[in-house]
């Protein structure tokens, strides 16, 4: 049963009529409680500190490895998981890396004379932007409203701009693929029975697959590196804190994947321009890469770890072993071959570890919890070395920039 | 409260917002504790002692409201010699009859109260009293009356000897309404002599100090010490302190008692009658003051008038004789009962004969539900009819319920969802262990849909004595209708089949008052034509507007007297929606409240013997002299124009001997009673005894449990033994506020079952400990009765209690709510649960029981009885075995057996 | 033309005040006749909630003879227009799909329900009443005249209106019935 | 004040001069006016929750799915499953696409080795037990002020909110808090979203256009606090419109009309945090050090939320993040950083070709 002693009506500034004086009501201790239920409680808690305190912050987190402690909700996620498609996802972030390179490849193979190394480059953005366009829209929700993407312009949403840059570019890269097909009879007779006037312009198609594969190169760098933003510009702790970094992962590896393939595809006397474009995709993915691996604290834990661990591994394998072979061997068609292949297994394989890494800390608080208690104190340190702190968790306003990742 | 008022509960947040401290007694650390500023863990069934010590601590620090009790209770009243308290006897009051475990009130009468047997006797409790003790909010005070007539007196005198009066237990013979005690008892206002109730009271309580209490209840003396500073330093001229419970209360086999402790408390410290105290009954149902005011009971007729008594009442005059008390407003008992005759039997009903009194049948003893089941498995019981109700989950003991469905002839069930009482032959827990099977029942079942609460017109009367009017919103679909269409045309069907008949017994169905205008094609009939029957109406034709006109000469009828004034003027008054905003706290003008709108009764005892208001913070109801009536935030409970220097003439009757002091107006003598000389089954004062089932040696007594208490013998009603070692932790039951009782309007709705998916019990961490129970994981608990399987959900909320002799008492936490049927469905609870009753109300103890608890799920099928079987032969317990339909293999289970079977 | 541009939400924000096409510019035709379905309901009922006995008032919005919401009355001195979760699931309890509609009769013996007209049932209930209240008939019991029957019993929860349990006593105790009992005891 | 952010520059200073300085995060006085609303918009409307009143009863959870006609879920959000949770009382687990209120369960237990506090009688022993201190004045009625007599306004208990002394030896405290979506003022999901279903509405609002998105899902990760989700079946993403339809005719928001003890309390947003602050002076004056506001400082990391709460414990401990900050803020540097990558393919692509000629 419920008793409210009512002092019912307005305030009594008349002395205590009860019969003892009235005590000073205790400060209550700070916060910090140890958690009484919740989950298995039979395993032996550990024994609580002796003495007047007796609480701590939240629930001890049973870690493997001592590490800083943190509370959460019976161990809850926080954010929640992308709801993105895997494997299809990673596949589009390195189909569209390919693509970009190689259409950039083929504008420039165009006009410096290797019509082998523009025709294969032209057919692979043109197959890679057309595949990246099918799983894009494949991965909504709603397939059917994948025109809704051009309903806006949104300078804050990376796949608003992204689909601005992926539309123009795949219709430039499959029309330069397209021309380039028309050089074939087959295919020649099949487009005038289709377009009649085809002959008629037959002489101006090199013109236009030149300008076409001129367009769709202007798109093929932010192709390449549009999705690193997008993926970025998340509060998944693992893709947003190396923000940096991973536009140069993407860059290296979309340059290790379209220079492979390029090489691998095309006879070496033309392929000297893939080669050397791989190498310097390499050398660049491993040093960005390195620094999304190790430069974050806890929050790089997630590219070591589990299945996201091992795909990392499985990638800088591929990718290192891909450019010793195209750097030794390079000039030999099968050396060409095996070390395009492996670098465009390396740069999928990448891709699909980054996105890995990234759904592994959304799953688990510690990656969210901790990387932000550790930004408070910075901040409190900061501020209180310059003022008094003030309460709540406000950030300093000011240089963005500067702030603690 | 926050459980299951939750909207109530934003008053208490309210006054905790206005610095009120909120103390919540609870084994367990509920919703309400979180909001509360001290939660005290109670050892389950042990609220007397605790109560006790604080009405110790009252009296031995003399914090008592002095004037207050002096003049408004019966602390000053003399008793008898011959009454020998509890304390005296190891825990048996004088007049107890080992035999049919009943006691003889009669050494319990006030002294001087000549030999004259209390001609009539009523159960116990106030006005509000019913069988559930569930009434009216305020204190229970009992009424006094007395035969006016002595020769009649005398011949009454006779019969209550005779022994079916006596075995028919005499609680049921009388109404409600209080016991008629023999004229006013002697008075002592300095309350020195040793036999005035005061130190009666004294002494009764002497032994409850805080170590006993802290023995007893497991609560620490400091604690203790807290609840009791708060509570008396909040009760004085200044300050009020209110006590709220819930219906559990009254789910024990002492549950009377309980209360009765907290009204002698409250009105020792005053808070009676005065705004911010009392005692609020939180009920947990629509309308259940409703269904005790206008009652589906057995022992009622609608206006707390009792049931006809086979051998009380042979005729209308020894009923009103009986019944109707000297003093108080029950004196105009005549009134009310010709008015509700003249309400059922219209014309017929005629001074001639008797206003058809004859007609109604007589009750003879206890007609409650669980006897009525006993009956049914043993087929004496034919037709039964379930309105809203699902008794295979609701009552405890869900077995034995269906059995007894199980042996009717045939069933109505008229419910929106197809609830387990209807499906006890398909999906049964007795199916499943191969118990009953579809083939051998013979029940035949109606299932009747029903129109929900927007589907229909009609009055709720919530737990604050309100009703409130609901418009029809939409009507119900296809065969769905509302019971008022149910009852309405299964009547008139009747009349016409018995329009012809001339058989004396069909008088009374002939002869009712059943032409009611029907509404709309589907023939609604009219509630508010009800309403206006149940108000009542004058002679000319008009409704009446206060039960004060209404006559004993048949020139009046009125269903329920206690509603009169509900119709006044014509009007429904309860459908009035008057926005609070535009009216005071007391919000008079939203609804309706008997009696009489009347928002807190005994209010006059807000005001001080002279009228005016014990304090100007306190003020409420007051004396007003130049109007030279009583006036206030609220309708005075008191006569308007009686001045408080009022004293009765000699021989005055009725509301007439009330003196200007006497705020407890429906008692013969106007005090609130600190000690009931009659009226209650099981002692004048309440006293501590341990539940029927538990694991803690009564500590004051050789008396373990409370020895008026009922048991229903039957091999489906096993018990388990105290302190057995078998069934060595307590058990509690509970609702949540996720769901309602049975499930059948929350288990069955997607949006109420995935917040409360699945039935769990609430276990401490070191009870997890101790019998290796895991957070989530299934247990499997087991009583004499059956086997159920809960998850477990492991807290420190509910924690075991250490009492006096170094015990450690492991409590377990079960709501009831789950059952087969349903979205959310799982094992029954109250198939766990055996029944004993409170002698005063028939009312299940299920809030205390004892029962193993081990790790895993329940066997399945047969082998679930073998187990169980099993634990009764451990734990020395008759063989649960039963026949065809749960009849008994060699028992005759009607035979009342007096000894724990 | 200016109409199928304008409804090019990109034109709208680089015309309008929402370059960033953060709100304004994004609102598509749906958005601009969101209505709320109180405000479109035909008529409003004042109910009170059927679940505990603090008595919450309830406001039921009725469109085409249809529940549409039902939610607090802000004018109850009781509730303040509050309500507890079960009183807030009151429109899923009077719409519920698994409410039973139609009448369903078992027969003796038998292992699942068949279907029965509403009148039929009324008039074999009515049979049965009578019936069994002359099985069970006692003109007297212990020598004391009784004049009821012991055939019939009845159990109604306590979620009854007042003029439903008053009609039920009536009927009762014209037939003789006295095993009358409701959840208030329980 | 604040200074803008040199990352940003261009994007950060309100180019519209509509006083929206900070576009991209950081405090923003007039969120509607920057989303393109006229200056007759209605006043920023939001919740302030102050879970120390909240008593767990879950009306808001059935009021909000019985007005929006959500789908039944289990903790983990699978829908139309149903399960315990083994999480206290807490079984609805988690906002999600069928779950837009959700109140969260946490025991926590201190033993206490203080003597038994005598206290004097009640309600003098508050340190500032004078009359309850309710800044806001009942003004007129109408929905929208139906429940303005607010009851927290005064000191609860001088112990901590939620928390009961329990026996002599123990303290529980039970926290019980109803979250919801934050509406922020720089909301990362409304960012985000490529096709503006996501928009902010007149009332400052972020709300869903069913008939836009496709569902893309960007949104998901994108929320800072977990809210949005995208349901299976259906494809799109769903979460609280804080009663959109209902705010057009006037009306409070579901949940916040069934809130029996007003922790759920609607209204303009200046006056929230106004009622806020002195709730949690309150608090603070009778030594409850654990109390704090979350989401009520614009210079947070999503230049505060409309739905901002009073906790009794940290963020984490109730599942909220402790210092969340909208991934627009660092996006600038993002695209800076994709820009260079890019020149960098074409830049090493470029030298690759200029080697000698034919390699």
């Amino acid at each position: 049963m419920t008793v409210s002693s009512h002092g019912s009506g307005g305030a009594d500034s008349s002395g205590p009529t009860g019969n003892e004086p009235a005590g000073d009501a205790p400060v209550t201790p700070g916060a910090g409680w140890h958690r009484a239920g919740g989950e298995d409680l039979t395993r032996p808690r550990r024994k609580r500190r002796k003495g007047g305190g007796g609480w701590g912050g939240g629930n001890r987190e049973a870690a493997m490895v001592p590490e800083a402690e943190f509370s959460s909700y019976y161990g809850r996620q926080i954010i929640k998981t992308p709801t993105w498609k895997n494997p299809e996802v990673p596949i589009y972030f390195f189909l569209g890396g390919a693509a970009g390179t190689s259409s950039v490849i083929a504008a420039l193979a165009e006009f410096t004379g290797r019509p082998k190394l523009a025709r294969n480059a032209e057919y692979v953005a043109g197959a890679g932007a057309l595949a990246s366009v099918v799983l894009l829209i494949d991965d909504l929700g709603r397939p059917e409203r994948f025109l809704h993407m051009l309903r806006v312009f949104k300078v804050t949403s990376p796949l608003s701009v992204g689909s601005y840059i992926l539309s123009p570019f795949s219709a430039l890269a499959s029309a330069a693929a397209a021309f380039r097909l028309l050089d074939l009879k087959p295919v020649m007779g099949l487009g005038t029975k289709v377009l009649p006037f085809l002959p008629k312009i037959a002489g101006a198609i090199p013109l236009l697959r030149k300008s076409s594969a001129v367009g769709a190169a202007a798109f093929g760098g932010p192709m390449a590196t549009y999705t690193a933003v997008l993926i970025a510009n998340t509060a998944v702790p693992s893709w947003h804190a190396p923000y940096d970094e991973l536009p140069f992962v993407f860059a290296g590896s979309a340059m290790a994947a379209g220079g492979g393939i390029t090489m691998a595809l095309t006879p070496v006397d033309e392929a000297g321009p893939s080669r050397r474009v791989a190498l310097g995709g390499v050398a660049l993915e491993l040093a960005a890469m390195h620094k999304v691996e190790n430069g974050h604290g806890v929050v790089s834990e997630p590219y070591h770890l589990g299945k996201a661990g091992k795909l990392m591994k499985a990638a800088k394998a591929a990718t290192v072993g891909g450019a010793a072979i195209t750097a030794l061997l390079g000039r030999k068609r099968p050396g060409a071959v095996a070390g395009g292949v492996l670098l465009a297994a390396g740069s999928l394989l990448t891709r699909m570890g980054v996105f890995e890494a990234g759904m592994a800390s959304a799953k688990d608080p510690k990656y969210t919890v901790i990387p932000q208690r550790e930004r408070i104190a910075a901040r409190e340190a900061a501020r209180g070395a310059t003022t008094d702190g003030t309460e709540g968790n406000d950030i300093t306003s000011g240089e963005a920039s500067t702030i603690t990742r | 409260m926050a459980e299951c008022h939750p909207v109530g509960f934003q008053w208490v947040s309210e006054a905790k917002a206005k610095g009120a401290k909120i103390i919540h007694i609870d084994p367990r650390f509920t919703r309400t504790s979180a909001i509360a500023d001290l939660h005290v863990p109670i050892r389950m069934g042990t609220d007397i002692a605790f109560l006790g010590g604080l009405i110790k601590y009252v009296l031995d620090n003399d914090l008592y409201f002095k004037e207050y009790v002096v003049a408004y209770t019966n602390a000053a009243a003399l008793v008898g010699e011959d009454f020998v308290d509890a304390e005296d006897l190891d825990g048996l009051f004088s007049g107890f009859d080992p035999e049919t475990g009943q006691y003889d009130e009669s050494s319990w009468q006030y002294e001087g109260a000549e030999q004259v047997a209390a001609a009539g006797q009523r159960s116990p409790g106030q006005p509000g009293y019913s069988g559930t003790f569930e009434s009216t909010t305020e204190g229970s005070e009992e009424e006094t009356g007395q035969a006016d007539d002595p020769k009649r007196a005398a011949e009454q005198e006779a019969t209550d000897d005779d022994p079916s009066v006596k075995a028919a237990d005499r609680g049921q013979a009388a109404g409600s309404g209080g016991p008629t005690i023999p004229g006013k008892p002697k008075r002592d206002e300095t309350l020195q002599h040793p036999r005035t109730v005061f130190q009666v009271l004294k002494r009764h309580f002497a032994r409850y100090t805080p170590e006993m209490v802290a023995e007893v209840t497991g609560i620490e003396p400091a604690v203790f010490e807290q609840v009791a500073k708060w509570v008396t330093s909040n009760s004085n001229r200044e300050r009020t302190t209110a006590w709220v419970y819930s219906v559990g209360w009254t789910q024990h086999s002492v549950g009377a008692q309980y209360i009765r402790t907290a009204s002698i408390l409250q009105t020792l410290l005053g808070n009676m009658g005065r705004p911010g105290g009392g005692i609020m009954a939180l009920r947990g149902h629509a309308s259940i003051q409703g269904s005790t005011d206008v009652p589906t009971l057995f022992n009622l007729l609608p206006g707390y008038l009792p049931m006809p008594h086979a051998a009380q009442h042979l005729s209308l005059a020894d009923y009103v004789a009986a019944s109707a008390g000297k003093a108080g407003f029950w004196g105009n008992m005549d009134a009310y009962m010709v008015s509700l005759l003249k309400a059922w039997f219209g014309d017929a009903a005629q001074p001639e004969n008797d206003f058809g009194f004859d007609w109604l049948p007589k009750i003879n003893g206890d007609h409650s539900s669980y006897r009525t089941i006993a009956d049914m498995i043993a087929g004496k019981v034919h037709g039964y009819f379930l309105v809203g109700e699902n008794p295979s989950v609701g009552h405890p003991n869900g077995k034995m319920n269906r059995f007894g469905l199980a042996n009717l002839d045939w069933l109505v069930v008229r419910d929106l969802q197809m609830i387990e009482s209807a499906t006890f032959w398909k999906e049964g827990p007795e199916i499943e262990s191969g118990e009953m099977a579809p083939e051998t029942i013979g029940t035949e079942v109606f299932f009747m849909p029903a129109a929900t609460h927007v589907e229909k017109e009609g009055t709720f009367t919530q737990t604050q004595r309100l009703l409130q009017w609901r418009h029809k919103a939409v009507e119900p679909p296809m065969d769905a209708r509302s019971d008022l269409w149910f009852y309405f045309h299964l009547g008139r069907i009747l009349r016409e089949r018995l329009a012809g008949s001339t058989d004396p017994k069909d008088q009374a169905l002939q002869n009712m008052t059943w032409d009611y205008p029907t509404i709309g094609e589907t023939q609604d009939p009219d509630a508010a034509a009800v309403l206006r029957e149940i108000n009542g109406v004058g002679p000319d034709g008009r409704a009446l507007s206060s039960y004060t006109e209404m006559k004993a000469d048949g020139s009046t009828s009125g269903g329920c007297w206690i509603y009169t004034g509900v119709y006044a003027d014509e009007v429904n008054q309860a459908a009035r929606r008057k926005s609070h905003r535009e009216q005071g706290s007391v919000a008079s003008e939203w609804g309706w409240a008997w009696p009489a709108n009347r928002r807190m009764l005994y209010n006059r005892a807000s005001a001080d013997p002279e009228g005016k208001p014990w304090s100007e913070r306190k003020k409420y109801v007051w004396w007003d002299e130049e109007s030279g009536r009583w006036t206030g935030e609220d309708v005075p409970d008191f006569e308007a124009t009686k001045r408080p220097d009022y004293q009765p003439p000699e021989g005055a009757k009725a509301q007439d001997a009330i003196s200007g002091v006497d705020p407890f107006i429906m008692q013969g003598d106007g005090k609130a009673w600190l000690y009931a000389p009659a009226g209650l089954t099981d002692g004048p004062l309440p006293t501590h005894y341990e539940p029927a089932e538990s694991v803690v040696e009564n500590a004051l007594y050789g008396t373990q449990s409370n020895p008026t208490i009922e048991r229903i013998a039957g091999p489906w009603n096993r018990e388990n033994p105290s302190r057995s070692e078998v069934f060595p932790f307590q058990v509690t039951t509970y609702r949540l506020t996720e769901h309602h009782t049975a499930g059948g309007m929350s288990r069955t709705l997607p949006y109420l079952s995935e917040l409360q998916p699945e039935f769990f019990v609430e276990v401490s961490p070191e009870l997890a400990e101790l019998r290796g129970l895991t957070n989530g994981e299934f247990a499997t608990l087991v009583s004499a009765r059956s086997a159920i399987e809960a998850k477990v959900l492991v807290t420190e909320r509910i924690r075991p209690i250490k009492v006096g002799n170094g015990q450690i008492v492991h409590q377990i936490g079960m709501p009831y709510h789950w059952s087969y049927a349903g979205l959310s469905t799982g094992d029954n609870a109250n198939d766990l649960l055996g029944i004993v009753l409170d002698a005063n109300t028939h009312i299940q103890e299920d809030k205390v029981s004892t029962a193993d608890i081990i790790p895993g799920r329940r066997p399945r099928g047969p082998e679930l009885l073998e187990f169980v079987e099993g634990y009764r032969m451990r734990a020395g317990v008759k063989s649960g075995r039963v026949g065809i339909n749960g009849r008994a293999p060699d028992e005759d289970p009607s035979k009342m057996e007096e000894a724990g079977a | 033309m200016k109409t199928w541009l304008d409804a090019w939400p990109v034109f709208r924000q680089l015309t309008g005040s929402d370059p960033l096409g953060r709100g304004h510019a994004a609102r598509s035709k749906a958005t601009e006749q969101v209505v709320s379905r109180t405000a479109t309901a035909d008529r409003v009922v004042k109910s009170v909630c059927p679940y505990c006995a603090v008595g919450c008032a309830q406001r039921v919005f009725v469109k085409d003879e249809q529940i549409v919401q039902i939610e607090g009355d802000p004018d109850s001195p009781i509730s303040r227009g509050r309500l507890c979760p079960k009183g807030s699931a009151s429109k899923q309890l009077v719409t519920s799909p698994s409410r039973v509609t139609t009448v369903k009769y078992r027969r003796p013996y038998a292992t699942d329900w068949e279907d029965l007209d509403l009148d039929t049932a009324m008039e074999m209930i009515a049979d049965r009443v009578l019936e069994a209240r002359e099985k069970g008939w006692q003109d007297e019991d212990a020598g004391k005249r009784v004049n009821r029957t012991m055939g019939v019993a009845s159990l109604g929860g306590a979620t009854l209106d007042n003029e439903e349990n008053y009609l039920m006593k009536k009927l009762y105790s014209a037939l003789g019935a006295v095993q009358i009992e409701n959840q208030a005891r329980i | 004040m604040t200074a803008v952010s040199s990352a940003s520059p261009g994007l950060g200073k309100g180019s519209a001069g509509t006083g929206a300085e900070n576009r991209l995060f950081g405090p923003l006085p007039d969120v509607q006016g920057e989303a393109g609303y006229g200056e007759d918009h209605p006043a920023r409307v939001g919740f302030f929750t102050d879970t120390s009143v909240c008593i767990g009863c879950k009306a808001c959870e059935v009021a909000c799915k019985e007005w929006n006609t959500l789908p039944m879920d289990d903790s983990h959000g699978k829908r139309d499953a149903m399960g315990m949770s083994g999480m206290s009382y807490d079984n609805t687990g988690m906002l999600g696409a069928n779950s837009w209120r959700h109140v969260a369960f946490i025991e926590q237990s201190r033993a206490v080795d203080l003597p038994m506090p005598t206290i004097g009688r009640p309600g003098d022993d508050r340190r500032d037990s004078g009359l309850p201190v309710n800044p806001i004045s009942p003004q007129a009625d109408g929905p929208l002020n139906a429940q303005t007599s607010v009851l927290n306004a005064e000191a609860l208990s001088e112990f901590d909110p939620q928390t009961s002394q329990s026996g002599g030896d123990k303290q529980i405290r039970w926290l019980m808090s109803s979250d919801v979506c934050k509406h922020c003022t720089h909301a990362g999901c409304l960012d985000v979203c490529p096709t503006g279903a996501l928009f902010r509405t007149e009332f400052g609002t972020v709300v869903v256009q069913g008939d836009i998105c496709n569902g893309c899902g960007y949104c998901v990760p994108a929320c800072p606090y977990g809210v949005i989700d995208k349901r299976e079946d259906d494809g799109r993403v769903f979460k609280c419109t804080m009663c959109y339809d209902r705010l057009t005719d006037g009306l409070q928001p579901a949940c916040a009309t069934a809130c029996p003890t007003q922790s759920i309390q609607f209204g303009d947003l200046d006056e929230l945090q106004a009622r806020a602050d002195a709730r949690l002076a309150t608090l603070k004056g009778q030594g409850v050090e654990s109390a704090r506001l979350y989401g009520r400082d614009e210079n947070d990391g999503v230049g505060g939320n409309s739905a901002f709460f009073l906790l009794l414990d940290e963020p984490e401990v109730y599942g909220l993040p402790p210092d969340p900050i909208v991934t627009t803020r660092d996006l600038p540097a993002m695209w800076k950083a994709a820009a260079t990558g890019a020149a960098m393919i074409v830049g090493i692509i470029g030298s690759a070709f200029l080697g000698r000629r034919r390699s």
